[in-house]
């Protein structure tokens, strides 16, 4: 399905110039990451200073991801189902920490919620309004898994819009999300089937 | 035959007279001119009012409903265009062809161009649903990537009027240069520093003469298509889309024939009032009135004209749909608004054709009003019966809007009315330095005897600042 | 709506969808309404306020002509000057006839309404400014405007939560209309691509067609010629961007199958069939 | 019990939280802010596989906003449920819905619920808790004496109704009122006594040609999707079915008639018989077991009678008869506009009796069969009960009662004098979801659960081709903690009674599993074991129960001569519309908003004349009247309709509440009110199309909320190609049906 991106092309008239220097960068990037892959993907461009989120307990990302080396579909195990990635069942937590830090207080507290049959009232990170349409699993499956793509590398994908979450402890909000964000990374990839029409995001 | 006869003006009338004569009008108001002013200041007050309920409660409260999704704003934003054009047909079009009877009545007609021209501009913002995007309709770079769209007449309205309204204020200025020089000559105290500033040290050397002469020219020929163009686009709104009784071929010749009309009377209005106000029955005298009601006369009936060519295509058309509104706007609810309009549009300028009537004013005055009158509602006639009986009898209604949006709409006049009031006290609203030229053309013309002493004395003008009378 | 767009199909503007119109269409959705099965019940509108977050806007403004109903039912009476309507009334469903040639799309100031890839009439409602010239331009009077704020007034607490979260609710200042219940196209799309198909038909069925008693609405794909809507279309020899005249011309004229205002030549998406009654 | 683990574990993960809803459509400058952690993530504790947030799921359940009882699917997503479709598995409705069926999640959602008990201290209802509530009821209905106590409820069936009359049992009462206002309580009389069965199989979709006395079954009548659906099979069958309506007022099924009549309010048993006459004497059918006297009583019907009694051309009338006899089967239909007058069951058996005479019995009337669980079958409402009730009420036979899925304050005529009566029971309890008129005026309100989170079973009456049970479960969790199910209140009040039987159930769930696991294996077509049946039931939300096949024989029975009244004033019409139907559905915007299908009035009451009847009086369209009864008089503004009949005024149910929520309060009039009391003599029932009414101009016109405003357009197309009506025989030749 190749849809020709017309509407939102102009930008492509003004964004061409500063893409193809992007691109550039991005070859540059990614020869010295010597992939696996061919990387046949630009990234969109963009940064946003998010604050940081008190979240109900202090989740580690980095332990997680770098540390155990974690897959983020593991957890966020919605994210090729449904529109959302989603958060991790309690149980799912529960599943390696019956026995795994059962000591530590975050756990500890984990336990807790997962006793009092109360699933912990995590906060939004990384919101969209509500008038826009967007889906992990479509992205997944173009940038992923059409491209055999290797999927313990999946984070690479997920740092597009996500930043290195591996990095971080809470996840706090590092790519501004916005419509130009989203535009701009659309026509840049429009050979991978990325779509301009207005109504394939605007709801 | 007795026009030839006739004086425009008294060439005998000394230079010195004309700045004292005009400055004067600039000077202390009285008791009428305040009341006056409170009055428009007010009825803008209304129309704030109006307007503030509106923004936060929503359209709504205008009463416009699903065929009636334009109304009133948008008649009174095509009739405040309209009103724009007098000022570019005299000061323009007739300083091309050289008819100086313009030079004493230009200035309060470019003027009320400036104005309505402000006035107008304002109804798009007031009528649009979410006016804090209006700026979405003018082309900007943005990461984005999107556009407006350049099919819509909407977009073309924006360009147009955005460029005609600075345009028509330039020309306004320039024009007054060498007057706010005399104003400057002639003041004291923040009048003079304000004057001064814009003045832009006119001296009246040679040199700036001969500039001010090419600039003046070349605006004017640049105005002249401009005009033409911003009430064809104008008119463009409707021409362009499918609905019956709009999507009408000669609609731009008509709308800038219907703009020429109203815009002259409200010219002859404005040039009554000022005559009487300001005393100046020396510049603004009755041959000049006979000038520029015949104008208005040859205007009201082309307009007539291309009104029966609307109604003519429409009757020989086969567009059944347009056929049925023509009669409903004729035989329907509408009727009276249309009849009133016919009457004072094509009927009553015939009072225009009599020399009596002409040369009287309180008639001239009432007349032009009326003539106004029969404007707006032809605007209106435009906008509503087709979004009452459009192609879906299953929506049709008849909508007269509702108290905001009548408040909003004489808000307008009084805004007008406000800005231009303030105008008249702050810049001479007739040319003293073209009314010299005229009086010095004309007695040359007249060929009196002793032109050499005149020419003399005609040295000083070119080199002081446009009459040293003062 | 893009710059480039307009330069490099400038001409393809004038056309209607004869040739295709601009766009090279993926989909083109359209309906058949079987007219003679129409009861009026209004179970397609009311279904239509279930699924589309409709304003209810009370009985005062409705009065004033501001109701938001996107599918309305028109009543007439055919035999004005019979003393009783002896063969019923005659019900029409109307809804946005997401024409292919659309006339609400060239006037929009800032192209919140365009043609979409499916040949669906697209309402952006976040790039509305709410200029209303669309609405002035459609000859079907279709699009409704949001002409106050609704979110209290219609969805006092806990009513809410009832609001489908697949299509946004619009705010005062914005225009709206049918869409086709493209909520419901999208996820459809959404599947078939997740399992690398073709959309099938019958899959995506609108909340209108989904409700009706009598299966009188039938929705589907004209690109998709095994499709029971192109069959229908093309058994009453309705065509897209073929005026009703030509039709008429041929022999089958007496066929049911019409447009509404297709002199318009907006080339609607929406095929009617004439309502049969029997004489007697 | 897994099974119920996991659907209790599956409701309780679904505590949903603020993601997906207050959606903010459009940037007003403030209204978009995308700050970081502002809302909260859906997160699951222990959720079921197929539960996927930003997935809808579509569950089974059974519909109750009439007493139909479709099966449903709702979309449920993020644990709320969001929009209802039909259900396809179930025959009634066939997947589709009708406009009241897809309100119901206004009434599951609507912000004028019950949160709490309420109980009557010193003249105003109290909230009070539940322990209290139930403390004294138990303590109320233990001292009422078993006779005095009773049951007022509206159509009831399934495991509820059972659970119900175990109740009455244990209270020792027989007592159980059930009131519909919008029933067939005289047709079902008619069908038992002339076929054995009162709710037989009615076939449109097998008949041919439908000529119907005023029955209005795709709109208010008692299963209008499913007969919506067998009439778009009548339209496209073979050969094009054709309807023919009689009433007096056009209904929405008389809007899509072939040919519409305007009789005479209250002759319809004459044409009857004249239409019998034709056919015995001119058409020559054997008058076959047609009892002597109603055959003499036919004889002396002649067309030129029957046309000047009724106001009908006699060639119509032959013209109608003669395609009867030609066209079979065919199915003749008499509806509320019959069954309501003071001779209902007269005229109702001599229409069916055209059945009997055109051999439609056994074609286009099938027999329903023997259901085998006659305990779960529909108890039908009728207004005998409500009549009979009012009468007990007065006598003071009553001391306690409690209401429910009925409103009989509001729906009883004042003639009645029931508001009075009801003074006279000391102990009134309504189980109710709304605060409507009857639980204004109880002394315990107990606040019901919405369909939506309650469990049960339905029966439809008007079974389809394959007879069924439909399952109905909770869709979501509890909206409001304080709320309980019907089931569950009636299994506790039989606690109160019988603890040993009924101790062992915990709730009404509990009671449910027990009675499928009770069921016999026919139904639970090879089931492994009964926690399967029990979740393909709930998968499937229906349960198919063979109930054999049997033939239809039927016997006219005879029945009085027709008494036609020939006194002055205008018969006023209380009809029931498709959407506000009984009134029950005044608290839903959504159906207040819909025009209504004839008038295109929303939000108001209206009275519809004919322009000739107005014209006389002098009224125009729009005017404001005053509508008088002997029993009272009502104020309204008048919508000219020619689908009337002269002699006839038409009044919508639905409005006029004074109470029932913010939607429905101090909107429009109730015709009910002025409603004389007079009864049906054979079936008791209320003869609620016989009242005769005034009208007198008091007002000038003024806007109503009404779809056609302004320049009165909107009624004709005024020459555009809007909706083109053709002739049959054009279709015929160009598409062969």
């Amino acid at each position: 399905m190749v849809v020709k991106n017309r509407l939102i092309n102009p930008g492509a008239g003004f964004a061409r110039a500063g893409l193809a220097g992007m691109v550039f960068l991005v070859m540059l990037l990614m020869s010295s990451m010597a992939m696996a892959v061919k990387y046949d993907v630009v990234p969109p461009s963009g940064t946003h200073t998010g604050e940081d989120v008190p979240q109900p307990i202090e989740f580690p990302h980095d332990i997680h991801v770098k540390d155990n080396d974690i897959n983020c579909m593991y957890c966020h195990t919605y994210a090729r189902r449904s529109n959302v990635a989603g958060i991790p069942p309690t149980s799912k937590c529960m599943g390696c920490h019956k026995v795994i830090a059962t000591d530590k207080p975050r756990i500890q507290q984990l336990t807790k919620y997962w006793e009092d049959k109360e699933p912990p009232p995590w906060k939004k990170v990384h919101d969209l309004p509500d008038f826009v349409h967007f889906t992990h699993e479509k992205h997944l499956k173009t940038l992923a898994f059409d491209r055999e793509f290797p999927v313990e590398n999946v984070k690479e994908i997920c740092a597009f819009c996500h930043g290195d979450v591996e990095n971080m402890t809470v996840a706090n909000k590092v790519k501004p999300l916005n419509m130009g964000f989203c535009v701009n990374c659309h026509i840049a990839n429009k050979d991978l089937g990325a779509p301009g029409d207005c109504w394939k995001c605007h709801k | 035959m007795t026009m030839v006869t006739e004086k425009d003006i008294n060439e005998q009338i000394a230079w010195a007279k004309i700045n004292t004569d005009v400055l004067k009008s600039m000077e202390n108001p009285r008791p009428a001119y305040w009341v006056t002013l409170a009055v428009c200041i007010a009825m803008v007050a209304c129309a704030v009012l109006a307007e503030y309920i509106q923004y936060t409660v929503g359209m709504g409260t205008a009463d416009l409903n699903n065929p009636h999704m334009w109304d009133m704003y948008i008649a009174a934003f095509v009739f405040w265009i309209g009103m724009s054009h007098s000022g570019t047909l005299l000061s323009a079009i007739l300083h091309l062809i050289h008819a100086d009877w313009r030079k004493p009545i230009y200035r309060f007609a470019e003027a009320m161009t400036t104005f309505s021209l402000l006035t107008a501009g304002i109804f798009p913002m007031i009528h649009l649903g979410r006016v804090w995007n209006l700026y979405w309709v003018l082309p900007y770079v943005s990461d984005r990537g999107i556009w407006p769209n350049f099919r819509s007449p909407l977009v073309w309205d924006a360009f147009a009027i955005t460029t005609y309204l600075t345009a028509s204020m330039l020309f306004l200025f320039v024009g007054m240069i060498p007057d706010l020089a005399i104003c400057r000559d002639n003041t004291t105290g923040w009048r003079k520093k304000l004057y001064g500033i814009l003045a832009l040290g006119w001296i009246g050397s040679d040199r700036q003469w001969r500039h001010f002469r090419k600039i003046y020219l070349l605006m004017a020929c640049f105005l002249i298509p401009l005009a033409v163009s911003v009430h064809s686009i104008v008119s463009a709104d409707f021409a362009m889309s499918i609905m019956p009784g709009w999507h009408i071929t000669s609609f731009p010749p008509y709308f800038v024939a219907g703009a020429l009309y109203s815009g002259c009377a409200a010219i002859i209005t404005l040039f009554v009032l000022l005559r009487y106000f300001f005393r100046f029955e020396d510049y603004m005298t009755l041959p000049i009135m006979e000038k520029t009601a015949k104008l208005t006369f040859a205007i009201a009936m082309v307009w007539t004209y291309l009104n029966l060519i609307e109604f003519a295509s429409v009757w020989y058309g086969h567009d059944v749909y347009n056929k049925e509104l023509l009669i409903a706007k004729a035989t329907g609810a509408y009727a009276w608004i249309f009849w009133t309009m016919l009457f004072c549009g094509s009927v009553l300028p015939f009072a225009l054709a009599f020399r009596k009537l002409r040369r009287h004013m309180p008639t001239m005055f009432v007349v032009s009003l009326f003539l106004n009158l029969g404007m707006f509602f032809e605007r209106w006639m435009i906008v509503a019966p087709t979004l009452s009986m459009s192609h879906e009898p299953h929506q049709w209604d008849i909508m007269y809007g509702s108290i905001v949006e009548w408040a909003i709409v004489f808000g307008s006049f009084g805004w007008f009315g406000m800005l231009f009031l303030v105008f008249v006290k702050v810049f001479p609203s007739v040319s003293m330095y073209e009314v010299k030229e005229m009086v010095f053309h004309r007695k040359r013309s007249a060929g009196e005897e002793d032109l050499a002493r005149m020419t003399d004395h005609a040295k000083p003008v070119t080199q002081t600042t446009g009459g040293g009378g003062a | 709506m893009s710059l480039d767009n307009i330069l490099n199909h400038w001409s393809d503007y004038r056309k209607g969808s004869e040739d295709g119109g601009h766009h090279d269409y993926e989909h083109r959705w359209a309906m058949a309404i079987n007219l003679d099965l129409c009861i009026g019940c209004n179970a397609c509108s009311t279904a239509c306020y279930a699924e589309n977050n409709l304003a209810v806007v009370g009985k005062e403004r409705f009065e004033k002509g501001q109701a938001m109903h996107w599918m309305r039912i028109e009543r007439y009476w055919d035999q004005q000057e019979l003393e009783h309507p002896e063969q019923g009334a005659s019900f029409l469903p109307m809804m946005c006839q997401q024409c292919g040639a659309a006339t609400c799309e060239p006037v929009c100031p800032v192209a919140a309404t365009y043609h979409t890839p499916d040949g669906l009439n697209a309402q952006v409602y976040n790039r509305c400014i709410g200029s209303r010239y669309c609405s002035n331009n459609c000859p079907f009077r279709v699009r409704y405007f949001n002409f106050y704020s609704y979110y209290d007034s219609s969805w006092p607490e806990p009513m809410e939560q009832q609001l489908n979260p697949d299509i946004s609710v619009r705010d005062k200042g914005v225009m709206e209309k049918c869409t086709f219940c493209m909520q419901r196209i999208r996820s459809v799309k959404d599947k078939a691509f997740m399992e690398d198909r073709p959309v099938q038909d019958g899959e995506v069925v609108p909340a209108c067609a989904q409700s009706c008693p009598t299966s009188a609405i039938v929705f589907g794909d004209t690109m998709d010629d095994g499709s029971m809507v192109s069959k229908l279309w093309k058994k009453h020899q309705v065509e897209r961007g073929v005026y009703q005249k030509t039709k008429l011309a041929k022999k089958d004229a007496d066929l049911r199958g019409y447009r509404i205002f297709e002199e318009l030549n907006v080339d609607p998406s929406v095929m009617y069939l004439e309502r049969v009654r029997e004489d007697i | 019990m897994s099974g119920k683990m996991n659907r209790r574990s599956f409701l309780k993960v679904m505590g949903w939280s603020g993601a997906g809803v207050a959606l903010t459509g459009c940037d007003m400058p403030t209204t978009v802010t995308l700050e970081e952690g502002k809302e909260e993530v859906v997160s699951y504790l222990m959720p079921e596989e197929y539960v996927i947030p930003g997935v809808g799921v579509w569950y089974a359940s059974t519909c109750t906003q009439c007493a139909a009882g479709c099966g449903i699917h709702g979309r449920v997503r993020e644990g709320r449920v969001l929009k209802l479709e039909g259900n396809p598995d179930a025959a009634v409705n066939n997947g589709k819905l009708c406009m009241m069926g897809q309100a119901g999640v206004q009434g599951h959602y609507n912000p004028d619920r019950i949160t709490s008990p309420m109980m009557r201290t010193g003249g105003s209802l109290t909230p009070i808790s539940w322990d209290k509530a139930l403390g004294v009821l138990e303590e109320k209905l233990g001292a009422v004496n078993g006779d005095r106590f009773a049951w007022f409820t509206g159509s009831i069936s399934g495991h509820q109704s059972v659970l119900l009359t175990n109740h009455l049992d244990a209270m020792g009462s027989t007592n159980h009122y059930a009131h519909e206002v919008v029933n067939n309580a005289v047709s079902r009389a008619v069908n038992q006594d002339m076929l054995g069965e009162a709710n037989p199989r009615l076939r449109l979709d097998k008949a041919k040609m439908i000529v119907s006395f005023g029955a209005d079954f795709m709109g208010a009548g008692q299963s209008p999707v499913q007969y919506a659906g067998q009439y778009a099979k009548f339209r496209t069958n073979k050969e094009r079915g054709l309807l023919v309506q009689i009433e007096s007022k056009m209904s929405l099924t008389g809007g899509s008639a072939d040919l519409w009549l305007a009789i005479k309010p209250g002759t319809e048993a004459v044409l009857a018989l004249g239409m019998a006459n034709l056919l015995l004497n001119k058409i020559k059918i054997s008058d076959a077991g047609i009892p002597a006297d109603v055959r003499t009583l036919i004889n002396t019907y002649d067309v030129t009678t029957v046309a000047r009694i009724t106001g009908l051309a006699g060639d119509r009338i032959q013209r109608v008869t003669q395609l009867l006899s030609e066209r079979t089967p065919s199915l003749v239909l008499a509806g509320a506009g019959v069954e309501g007058q003071a001779q209902g069951y007269a005229t109702t058996a001599a229409i069916m009796m055209l059945n009997h005479i055109l051999g439609n019995v056994g074609k286009t009337i099938e027999s329903a069969g023997d259901f085998p669980f006659p305990q779960l079958m529909a108890k039908q409402g009728g207004t005998a009960d409500l009549v009979a009730f009012a009468e007990a009420a007065k006598a003071k036979k009553l001391d306690a009662v409690i209401f429910h899925g009925s409103n009989p304050v509001y729906s009883a005529p004042k003639s009645l004098g029931l508001t009075e009566a009801l003074a006279n029971i000391g102990f009134k309890v309504a189980i109710s979801q709304f605060p409507d008129e009857t639980a204004m005026a109880a002394d315990l309100v107990l606040p019901m659960d919405s369909y939506l989170e309650d469990w049960g079973t339905q029966v439809p009456a008007d079974q389809a081709e394959t007879n069924a049970i439909h399952v109905q479960q909770p869709l979501m969790e509890k909206l409001n903690a304080e709320t309980k199910g019907l089931g569950d209140i009636l299994l506790t009040l039989l606690k109160q009674r019988k603890k040993d039987e009924y101790g062992q159930f915990e709730d009404y769930y509990a009671y449910l599993r027990n009675a499928f696991a009770a069921m016999p294996t026919s139904v639970k077509n090879d089931a492994k074991s009964n926690d399967e049946f029990w979740n393909t039931a709930l998968q499937t939300g229906v349960i198919k129960v063979d109930s054999g096949t049997k033939t239809l024989q039927s016997t006219v029975v005879s029945f009085a001569a027709p008494v036609v009244d020939d006194s002055a004033g205008l018969t006023l019409l209380p009809s029931p519309r498709l959407g506000l139907f009984d009134g029950r559905h005044a608290n839903l915007p959504w159906l207040q908003e819909a025009p209504d299908q004839i008038s295109k009035v929303v939000w108001d009451s209206w009275v519809e004349m004919h322009p000739d009847t107005a014209a006389k009086m002098g009224i125009g369209n729009l005017d404001l009247v005053e509508v008088s009864s002997a029993q009272g008089s009502v104020k309204l503004r008048v919508v000219l309709l020619k689908g009337m009949h002269a002699d006839a005024v038409a009044i919508p149910l639905g409005q006029g509440h004074e109470a029932y929520g913010r939607y429905a309060k101090g909107l429009g009039v109730n015709p009910l009110q002025i409603l004389d009391a007079t009864t049906d003599a054979k079936t008791g029932e209320l003869a609620m199309y016989s009242t005769r009414v005034t009208v007198k101009r008091i007002g000038p016109a003024d806007s109503l909320s009404i779809v056609r405003m302004g320049t009165g357009a909107g009624d004709s197309q005024v020459g555009r190609k809007l909706v083109v009506t053709v002739p049959v025989e054009q279709v015929r030749r160009t598409e062969g049906t």
